[in-house]
């Protein structure tokens, strides 16, 4: 475990200011092979998780970071002051549906939560949590959103992949009225009618 | 809020709202809206979604409505269309059926978008609330903050560049409340009627008479944008179930009406 | 080697902004005895060190620090061309000014914001987000910019006209229209402008 690629591996993550994909390290380690570095990583992450120290080293918005160990947020709080990223019942819900339903737009959100959600999308994208990804190709060209690398990062998800899965909806006959919108461009297949990608990797 | 509230409650004698009696103001803040109230009530009277008895729920809705009121409290608009939508599904319900109809009936439940809506709904609210007990960055976890010496040493002009459209839009708009107003002339092109514009227009026009002609809207500026703006501002009204359309012959005048203003009279 | 202290104290110097000194450490930490704490941080060092990870635990001047092992320091460098760079506020505001501006010349910009622009427009051309589009037909004929292709594929733009407008932002905060109506008669109170009470039963 003490190999000299992992020893290396380690120090770019944990000086890195924000998660390093995998590409990244690659192509910053152009002299080592790609699948040596990957296991590597996997290994050193085994190896931080298995020893349970003060941090991990964690997959998380496509990139590898080091972060402390859920459980020990007492004693982080005692010296620094936290950003308090807290969310309400409304700012959950309504992350949740842009998260599912991206690229989506107020009106859509609206229409699902049943309340005007001007205010929580505003403080969402002032907390960066969600982005906006462009105009939608409709009449009155209505702002279109998604969540952002920050959002991953918050919620220590690897990539919208990893998002929970929905629970089913059993019993129904016809598709809601939402499944009939594009999909979800998610990992390679962005070719929705919405310009440019995803701003994952 | 006034101290008299609970007793007055009591009096009141809401029985249907027990759940809301103790702990009132808990509970009234609860609800994130009217499709929340409607889970929470389905919920609490062991309702089956798929088959909604909507008198029952519409009661009990515009009852918590009532107790709204009674304490003070402001009602958001959101809650009084979700009202006219449960009035609307209950009159449909309550409309003797046409035989030539029945057939197209049977297939289109009036509670079936309802029930759609509240699935969907439920879906997001359980996935907001999975994401929200995830161990949170700033939280639960944190990362270094201590910028590496060998890193803040260094000085970089070739990497990405990072932030985001907000961010854009936000310093222009802090720029913008800086500035005296006379530097500055917005040169926008949508110094135009906005379809909310024409909405509240509308919706005043409808407090005064009972009918409106669409060709009436539209006659004082007969232009594209206009007829657009109102056509528009007009579906969004039929979306919010707040007025009804009727058309007499095939490409004749438009017609509409309040959509609560039609309802049965009380039973 | 993984005693809950360890780990706490671990995340403690991991977490703060400078080195820790034990004496700091043993404040934060009150609950745990002196020595306790200092044959742990003792116990990390040699751990740490006697792995040959990325990084050490180091007692430095100031107290105790994670430092990067001596000798990887080429590799900490080398992902200082990828790290990401961020617009200061007068960046983002002369940038901002353009896109919504644009074409537009310096003298404007500068009549806008109020100050000297020169650097910061330099650097906005040296980061390709702007671009000269030619020169002004006025006395002087100074140049005017706008911006670059590069500036729509940072925004994720497709085209300047899905910028979003000041105005779709100021919407946000607005409550929705309908909020405004007028109430609907509930109950007996039926004294609104719509006819007829609702139908309680």
């Amino acid at each position: 475990m003490s190999s000299e690629l992992s020893a290396i591996i380690e120090c770019l993550v944990f000086t890195a200011e924000s998660a390093l994909t995998t590409d990244r390290i690659c192509e910053l380690l152009h002299e080592f092979e790609r699948d040596a570095i990957k296991a590597s990583l996997s290994e050193l992450a085994a190896f931080h998780s298995g020893r349970s120290g003060g941090f991990d080293l964690v997959e998380v918005a496509g990139g590898w970071q080091f972060r402390t160990r859920p459980g020990l947020q007492e004693y982080v709080t005692r010296q620094i002051k936290t950003k308090a990223s807290k969310f309400s019942q409304s700012s959950l819900e309504t992350l949740a549906i842009i998260a599912y339903r991206q690229p989506i737009t107020r009106a859509e959100v609206e229409h699902l939560r049943g309340v005007d959600c001007g205010a929580v999308l505003k403080s969402l994208l002032e907390k960066k949590q969600v982005k906006i990804l462009g105009k939608k190709d409709i009449p009155g060209r209505p702002l279109i959103y998604g969540t952002s690398k920050e959002f991953l990062e918050t919620f220590g998800l690897k990539d919208l992949k990893s998002l929970p899965t929905l629970r089913e909806i059993q019993a129904l006959d016809e598709t809601p009225q939402y499944e009939r919108q594009e999909e979800l461009p998610l990992g390679q297949s962005s070719s929705g009618p919405v310009e440019g990608e995803l701003p994952f990797e | 809020m006034s101290s008299e509230g609970p007793h007055h409650l009591r009096e009141e004698a809401l029985p249907l709202l027990d759940g809301f009696q103790e702990q009132y103001s808990v509970h009234l803040d609860k609800f994130d809206g009217p499709m929340d109230l409607l889970l929470h009530l389905i919920k609490k009277n062991e309702l089956d979604i798929y088959d909604i008895p909507i008198a029952v729920i519409t009661r009990q809705y515009l009852e918590y409505i009532k107790l709204m009121k009674h304490l003070n409290l402001e009602v958001a608009g959101d809650f009084l269309v979700m009202a006219a939508t449960l009035l609307q599904i209950k009159s449909r319900q309550l409309l003797p059926v046409d035989e030539q109809e029945e057939a197209e009936e049977v297939e289109t439940d009036p509670r079936t978008e309802l029930m759609r809506r509240l699935l969907e709904y439920q879906q997001y609210k359980e996935a907001g609330m999975v994401i929200g007990a995830r161990a949170l960055l700033g939280r639960e976890v944190y990362v270094r903050t201590c910028s590496d010496p060998d890193l803040v040493m260094a000085r970089n002009a070739e990497g990405p560049l990072e932030v985001s459209l907000f961010d854009l839009v936000d310093a222009f708009r802090v720029m913008l409340a800086r500035i005296p107003a006379e530097h500055f002339h917005d040169v926008a092109a949508d110094e135009t009627f906005s379809i909310a514009d024409c909405i509240n227009e509308i919706l005043a026009l409808l407090q005064e008479q009972e009918t409106v002609q669409f060709d009436e809207l539209v006659k004082d500026e007969f232009t594209r944008e206009r007829v657009i703006v109102t056509f528009l501002a007009l579906l969004e009204l039929c979306r919010l179930k707040l007025v009804r359309i009727f058309q007499g012959s095939e490409h004749g005048s438009i017609w509409f009406v309040p959509a609560v203003a039609g309802e049965p009279a009380p039973a």
